[in-house]
């Protein structure tokens, strides 16, 4: 296929600080690649794994997931949460056979709309080069029953 | 099939988003493509917020009996509250109407107009989606305290606490040292108009000290805060000042008899010496002094007490045996003004502060020329008696330099320049003054500038590269020498002089994270707080009743503060007198059937509004206390924890419409929809 | 083709271990209750049945039909169209059958790799000829056509409508008997059914309510394996950093493992309305983490996570041990050939 | 603790004396440095400014060397600033611009060699004793103090100039060395040219500039009444002690001031022979200032008292935290 993959990718934000990031972004008048779709929630903290699975699942090809820097949560310190399960579902995902560069976690506070406009776009050129996830085709039967009679010279390592 | 009646209102916003987006192709896909998710009608119009806009919206629910709305438009932080009230207008739970974003998060930002398109057509979708799962709401009304806690007693402080109190409602101010007036009150002149600190400030303080409606704790600390807006609970210590204010008249004697002098690093800034049992300075309020347990003799070796001994006051108003007292107070709102830290000019060795004894920080040099400072306004040397023939005056010292501060320290300019005043005034001195830029933008500030280059005042372009006694050429033996580049000229220049001033930058007070997270806002990477707007809410913060004044929210002079300590005040007083406020019912609850009695949620709110049920081992959450931050909902293992307006349902749902489009408008393949 | 009048019973063992079997024969001498009021008409594991008799039979001839085991070839799939057009209710019995259970942790890899490892890349193996067993095979009596392979396990209701789930790795016997007088009484005194698709013999709400151990608030600074700690006696086994997926799991079991010290390893499934359990219990796991507090740098946050991350030993077979079939992603994206469950790709 | 030990061309004459005293401490403080096998001239501050891709390449070749010969995660020491610098930079100057590196590489290819930049830490030696060995470990060898040896410590420009990498001490007004001559017990002397140039090579260029720039830096240090300056750079050494009696005769000063390596006076705090440490080597002789060192510590300096009117200087951080 010679035209340019355009990658789906869905970003939970944070009522407080990288939604409004988001819209400091577009006051500035900041450009960045059309293809991601934002979801907000009050906080970070707020965000359900099941979300990002449900995601990647239902058809996107990255997920962005931002809230407000160490320290400066809203509610004092649910971010601290949204890291930590973060970082284990990354680890889960990484077993699941996700490219790490498919889900993201960015900090990013109220005035750094600038900042959220570029760690989109360069995500966006991560999934880009990685391709489409195509779930879906993922869980879909391969067709053929059997495995295909592997010549001993075959088998790899 | 749906069961809702959805009204889809696409704005124009001009050509805000009619410019990018083809909002009439957008509106008429949504009226085709979302019928089967409930969508009976589409519209799109020039500006949705304008009261035809708006009537629009409260006709159709009237005459076609929606039961849903998305508007699609700008942020909804900017609308969402004006067509709530136009959906409320018709009768329908303004809550039922929900917001999505077209503008800063599409047209704005996105340039090819046909994919702008399809992005808005899916955020609509997931909108559509979206509101059907809302409920009807109430918005939560929680009663304003009438009192008001001002944290700091420096001049914003100062200033909001009269604003307030002056209309006739209670305010407790608490300040950490021994007298309120903050860093204002140690100023000799102030600029541009060079009028004495003192006096228009102490009666400022004395109208504080004697103000009927305000209760002033110094020498006192806040340990705690509990609550939420309009009902804080704040708990002081007061620490024992060993004096008995009730008896005391601040007569001072006990300040003259006590044999122990100590270095004043905080009002004299280190220059200049106080008692152990002191009044910070003459005008002090309140007028009753304190004993420094560090430094007293009684304490330190068990006698002494001549202050005792010499005390006039029947009974004796010195009290060795005094502890601090801890007092909680409730109050509505909080004003935090707690000021700034003075940059430590030790931190840059090449200046040689502290190893060179006439280097001198900003501070010093206004002790020094303040009348009642150290050397009753004389500018000398560290000697005491030399007056100098030369003086530099060092800009930006710790701003606007990578090793320690980004940010320019605003008041470094004007300030150095009333110092290069002073010291021509006050001794004819040579004056130089190294500087990056010159920023004098206010009113007068310009003006005083040129006043000072007319006066003589030297200024040179550049960085100080190090300030050195190292003589290396004739005449530059036993003196200073500031070696820096002049960019103007393009060259380095060593200078001799006398006496240098470090016009240190100013700096977030060393505790400032602590405090911020005691009262629940946050700070900026550089430990300033963060107001809620940088523009149009520079007094607020993200925390509803917790409001910021003076340079606590970064660098500021002296008619900033005051204004903005004002603004706090207005802001808090118009809280007060509506009396209740309005809460977004965004809260978490409980499903008891579903609880397991797991208590996975148990320590996860910051606000403990997590309550479990021993009895009956299940767990509850206060709504009073949740702030609906829905971390608990997001963490119950049984999913036994809902939220309003952010349930799952609700986030899916919008979920699914976000993936109903791809990038260029063609269907998503979904996970095909499993058996059974 | 006897017809005696007693509703007709049938038993099918598909992708599993067979410990449903055995739960089932647990339920004691309750079995000849069965065997008296059923008739079994098929149930390979305790009688000679072959499945040309099923196929004999008319359209729901059987009445109640428990199915054990996942999904995992041509043959399993077959006959559960078979079973679920000649039954009138069609029981997931075990969560094999249910979710996928220890068969669809294959999901984390390929089939190809499952192949290798069983009959190639295995230390109690001598293939050197590295043959692999093939659907279709030439002898000279003809073509040989055995049962293929899949590439994924599903779970039953993945390939055909089911009317009920009995989870657990195996059934509990009394729940197993709790289900069959349920669906006596049905048959029998025509007594109301509980609502097709729905649960039964198992609880409403997470096994930790059943746990006598206590519960208090939780901050996990490292977890243990099994091996590195000896558990105090009646504390919550998650406080003390024992891997225990009771909180994301349907009770009914009567919380049996905790109590023996083991974490439940989560086999009756997730809770009523949970769809994907690994990730109920990933969230809930990980919030209660005792890593990050105000004053951490975003660096030392990371670092401090890692460490502790690092004592959760395979996260997806942990959180996924039952449900992978049935979870949101249902396996993982191999790519290429060979790849091993929990390679990062 | 094991590191590569990239000696460079000055330890093997002029700076034989660092060269001696180096190995004895290092042995005290269980240093091990393994010689980079092959190492070439560092190109010294010349080269740089006439051909500078040669020059780079030439260093490439040491960087390349030490880090195929790897020690201890590559950590690679140099007690020559020039070298540090030359290493640490052409290191730096590889890894920011990826064109340079394949320059430098390709020129290396030549010699069967490759480095990829990042891959070998550059150390100066003082890095090493101050942070790895650390100050109280130190101390612990201490068994003769350099009591009321009155030292001025100059680091010379080139070890913590800016830029090239982390400087491991302030790069406008370092002071680790000044800690740990006190750690040795000597008295330091304030010495606000500790950072400024010694001339380098300007000696053999424009001598008497070089020799103006080499009396300041005397000047300095007598003012102070240092009996000894301490540094850490051959050139530095060859420069103050070498050209002493130049700047004598040219400004008629009469300065008499050892310029002694930190490496040294360590060896002589650690109780070790002044022959083993290659004392004697110095054109300035050092037996007069080192017969100094007493015994005892000398007598704390209390603080007098204010005269009256006097003005009270500000406390220094480390006097605040006593």
């Amino acid at each position: 296929m010679d035209k340019k993959f355009e990658p789906l990718i869905i970003g939970f934000t944070c009522n407080w600080c990288s939604y409004r990031a988001a819209d400091m972004a577009g006051i500035s008048r900041e450009k960045y690649p059309p293809n991601v779709r934002l979801i907000r929630l009050m906080c970070s903290g707020r965000l359900d794994p099941t979300f990002i699975l449900k995601a990647l699942a239902g058809g996107a090809d990255g997920v962005l997931v931002t809230g407000c820097h160490p320290g400066e949560c809203h509610y004092l310190e649910q971010n601290f949460k949204a890291a930590r399960r973060f970082s284990l579902l990354k680890r889960m995902l990484n077993q699941m056979g996700i490219e790490p560069e498919r889900v993201k976690l960015v900090w990013a506070s109220a005035a750094e709309g600038v900042r959220l406009a570029k760690e989109i776009t360069t995500m966006v050129e991560e999934v880009r080069a990685l391709g489409p996830l195509n779930w879906p085709g993922v869980v879909a039967e391969d067709g053929n029953g059997y495995v295909a009679h592997l010549a001993p010279e075959e088998v790899s390592a | 099939m749906s069961k809702e009646k959805i009204g889809v209102y696409v704005c124009h916003c001009g050509t805000n988003i009619s410019g990018t987006v083809d909002v009439e192709e957008v509106s008429k896909w949504a009226g085709e493509n979302l019928e089967k998710d409930g969508v009976v009608v589409s519209r799109d119009y020039k500006f949705m917020c304008s009261s035809l806009g708006q009537e629009l919206i409260e006709a159709d629910i009237k005459e076609q009996g929606l039961t849903r709305v998305v508007v699609a438009a700008c942020s909804p932080h900017l609308h969402e509250q004006t067509f709530r009230t136009a959906v409320k207008r018709a009768d329908l739970n303004p809550y039922l109407c929900e917001m999505v974003s077209i503008r800063e998060q599409v047209s704005w930002v996105h340039t090819d107009k046909k994919i702008a398109t399809e992005k808005s057509k899916s955020v609509i979708a997931g909108g559509v989606k979206r509101v059907a799962f809302h409920e009807e709401l109430e918005p939560l009304q929680v009663p304003i305290n009438e009192a008001t806690l001002v944290v700091g007693g420096g001049i914003a402080g100062i200033q909001a606490a009269l604003e307030i109190a002056d209309s006739g409602f209670p305010v407790y101010m608490v300040e950490r040292e021994p007298s309120i007036g903050g860093h204002m009150a140690k100023f000799d002149k102030t600029f541009p108009t060079l009028d004495c600190a003192a006096c228009i400030l102490t009666p400022k303080m004395v109208s504080v000290g004697d103000h009927p409606h305000i209760n002033m704790y110094t020498y006192s600390e806040v340990e705690k805060v509990d609550g939420y807006v309009g009902n804080f609970t704040v708990t002081i210590r007061k620490k024992a000042r060993y004096v008995d204010t009730d008896v005391c008249t601040g007569c001072g004697i006990c300040e003259e008899k006590c044999p122990q002098k100590v270095i004043d690093d905080i009002f004299e800034a280190g220059l200049g010496y106080r008692k152990a049992v002191y009044r910070p300075f003459p005008q002090a309020v309140p007028k009753y002094p304190v004993i420094d347990t560090d430094n007293c003799i009684y304490f330190q070796r068990g006698k002494c007490k001549a202050c005792q001994i010499f005390c006039p006051t029947e009974p004796n108003s010195i009290d060795f045996e005094q502890q601090d007292e801890i007092i909680e107070i409730t109050v509505g709102n909080i004003i935090l003004a707690t000021g700034y830290d003075l940059f430590d000019a030790r931190r840059v060795p090449q200046y040689g502060y502290g190893r060179l004894a006439n280097v001198f920080t900003s501070l010093e040099f206004e002790r020094m020329c303040n009348a009642a400072g150290p050397t009753n306004g004389e500018v000398v040397l560290r000697d005491g008696v030399t007056t100098p023939e030369a003086v530099a005056i060092v800009h930006c010292v710790g701003s606007r330099d990578r090793n320690y501060n980004n940010y320019c320290s605003v008041i470094c300019c004007m300030q150095s320049l009333k110092f290069a005043h002073l010291v021509k005034e006050r001794t004819g001195a040579e004056v130089y003054n190294f500087y990056i830029d010159m920023r004098t933008p206010f009113k007068d500030y310009d003006e005083f500038y040129q006043k000072v280059l007319e006066e003589g005042a030297h200024f040179i372009r550049g960085r100080v590269a190090e300030i050195t006694d190292a003589a290396r050429m004739p005449g530059e033996e036993g003196k200073l020498i500031i070696q820096a580049e002049d960019t103007l000229i393009g060259k380095q220049r060593r200078i001799p002089v006398d006496m240098v001033v470090l016009s240190a930058g100013l700096e977030s007070r060393a505790d400032a994270k602590e405090v911020a997270h005691k009262f629940g806002i946050s700070c900026s990477t550089d430990e300033w707080f963060i107001e809620k707007h940088p523009k149009l809410d520079p007094v607020a913060t993200m925390t509803e009743g917790v409001f910021i004044a003076g340079a606590c929210q970064g660098p500021k002079d002296i008619p900033a503060s005051v204004a903005q300590g004002a603004a706090a005040a207005a802001r808090v007083l118009s809280r007060i007198q509506s009396k209740e406020l309005a809460l977004e019912p965004v809260r978490a609850s409980v499903i008891e059937e579903k609880c397991s009695g797991c208590r996975i949620c148990n320590n996860l709110c910051p606000f403990n509004a997590i309550i479990f049920h021993e009895d009956r081992m299940v767990t509850e959450i206060n709504p009073a206390l949740c702030q609906g931050c829905g971390t608990c909902v997001a963490a119950c293992p049984s999913e036994a924890i809902t939220g309003t307006q952010f349930s799952n349902e609700q986030i899916l749902a919008q979920l699914e419409g976000l993936l109903m489009l791809d990038v260029e408008g063609g269907l998503v393949s979904m996970l095909e929809p499993e058996m059974a | 083709m006897s017809d005696n009048g007693k509703p007709k019973f049938g038993m099918y063992w598909a992708s599993s271990c067979g410990g449903c079997e055995i739960s089932v024969l647990n339920i004691g001498d309750k079995l000849l209750v069965v065997d008296e009021v059923f008739d079994v008409v098929f149930w390979p594991c305790a009688a000679d049945f072959k499945y040309d008799d099923v196929r004999g039979y008319p359209d729901g001839y059987i009445d109640l039909c428990l199915f054990n085991g996942a999904i995992r070839n041509s043959e399993n799939e077959e006959m559960a169209k078979l079973l679920r057009q000649k039954s009138k209710v069609l029981v997931a019995f075990g969560s094999c059958a249910y979710e996928g259970c220890i068969p669809a942790l294959s999901n984390f890899t390929s089939k190809e790799a499952t192949m290798e490892a069983v009959y190639l890349d295995n230390p109690s193996i001598d293939n050197p000829a590295k043959i692999l067993p093939q659907p279709i095979n030439k002898v000279p009596e003809g073509e040989l056509d055995i049962p293929h392979f899949y590439h994924t396990v599903k779970s039953l209701d993945q390939v055909v409508p089911v009317d009920y789930y009995i989870p657990g790795c195996p059934p509990e016997p009394h729940q197993i008997w709790a289900v069959l007088e349920v669906v006596v009484a049905g048959l029998l005194q025509g007594a109301e059914l509980p609502p097709a698709g729905s649960v039964v013999g198992a609880g409403q709400v997470a096994v930790c309510e059943e746990c006598p151990l206590s519960k208090h608030e939780k901050t996990i600074d490292r977890f243990y394996r099994p091996w590195e700690i000896d558990p105090e006696p009646d504390l919550c086994l998650l406080e003390q950093g024992i891997m225990c997926v009771g909180p994301a799991t349907r009770s009914g079991c009567g919380a049996l493992c905790p109590q023996v010290g083991m974490g439940c390893r989560g086999c009756y499934g997730p809770l009523e309305g949970v769809e994907d359990q690994g990730a109920r219990m990933l969230t809930a796991l990980a919030s209660v983490i005792g890593v990050g507090k105000t004053g951490d740098t975003e660096a030392q946050l990371e670092a401090k996570l890692d460490k502790i991350m690092d004592t959760i030993v395979d996260p997806a077979g942990t959180f996924y041990r039952f449900s992978m079939a049935h979870s949101i992603l249902k396996r993982a994206k191999v790519n290429g050939h060979g790849a091993k469950k929990g390679e990062a790709k | 603790m094991k590191y590569g030990y990239y000696p460079g061309c000055s330890m093997e004459r002029n700076a034989i004396a660092y060269h001696h005293s180096t190995m004895a401490v290092a042995g005290a403080l269980d240093i091990e440095l393994q010689e980079v096998e092959d190492w070439n001239c560092c190109g010294a501050t010349e080269y740089f400014s006439l051909e500078l891709l040669p020059a780079y390449a030439l260093v490439g070749r040491n960087l390349a060397l030490a880090a195929n010969q790897s020690v201890n995660g590559n950590q690679l020491i140099a007690p020559c600033s020039a070298c540090f610098l030359n290493l640490a930079k052409t290191d730096h100057y590889m890894s920011t611009s990826p064109d340079l590196a394949d320059q430098v590489n390709e020129a290396l290819a030549a010699g069967g060699l490759h480095y990829d930049p990042g891959s070998v830490k550059v150390r100066h030696l003082l890095d090493i004793v101050v942070n790895d060995v650390g100050f109280p470990a130190i101390a612990e060898k201490v068994t003769k103090p350099l009591y009321n040896l009155r030292v001025a410590p100059y680091y010379g420009c080139l070890i913590v100039r800016p830029g090239t990498q982390k400087s491991f001490d302030d790069p406008e007004y370092p002071t680790t060395m000044d800690t740990l001559m006190q750690t040795l017990g000597a008295e330091v002397v304030d010495f606000p040219l500790k950072a400024h140039c010694c001339g380098g090579h300007m000696t053999q260029i424009s001598e008497n500039v070089a020799l103006e720039m080499i009396r300041r830096l005397l000047k300095n240090a007598a003012d102070y009444e240092a009996d000894v300056i301490v540094t850490l750079c051959p050139m530095c050494q060859l420069n103050l002690d070498a050209y002493q009696d130049s700047v004598n005769k040219l400004f008629g000063t009469n300065f008499n001031i050892p310029i002694l390596y930190f490496t040294q006076l360590m060896g002589l705090a650690f109780g070790m022979r002044a022959v083993e440490l290659g004392f004697g080597k110095e054109f300035v002789s050092a037996t007069l200032a080192l017969t100094k060192i007493g015994a005892e510590p000398p007598p704390k300096p209390k603080k007098k008292r204010p005269a009256k009117g006097e003005l009270p200087m500000p406390a220094m951080p480390e006097e605040d935290n006593q």
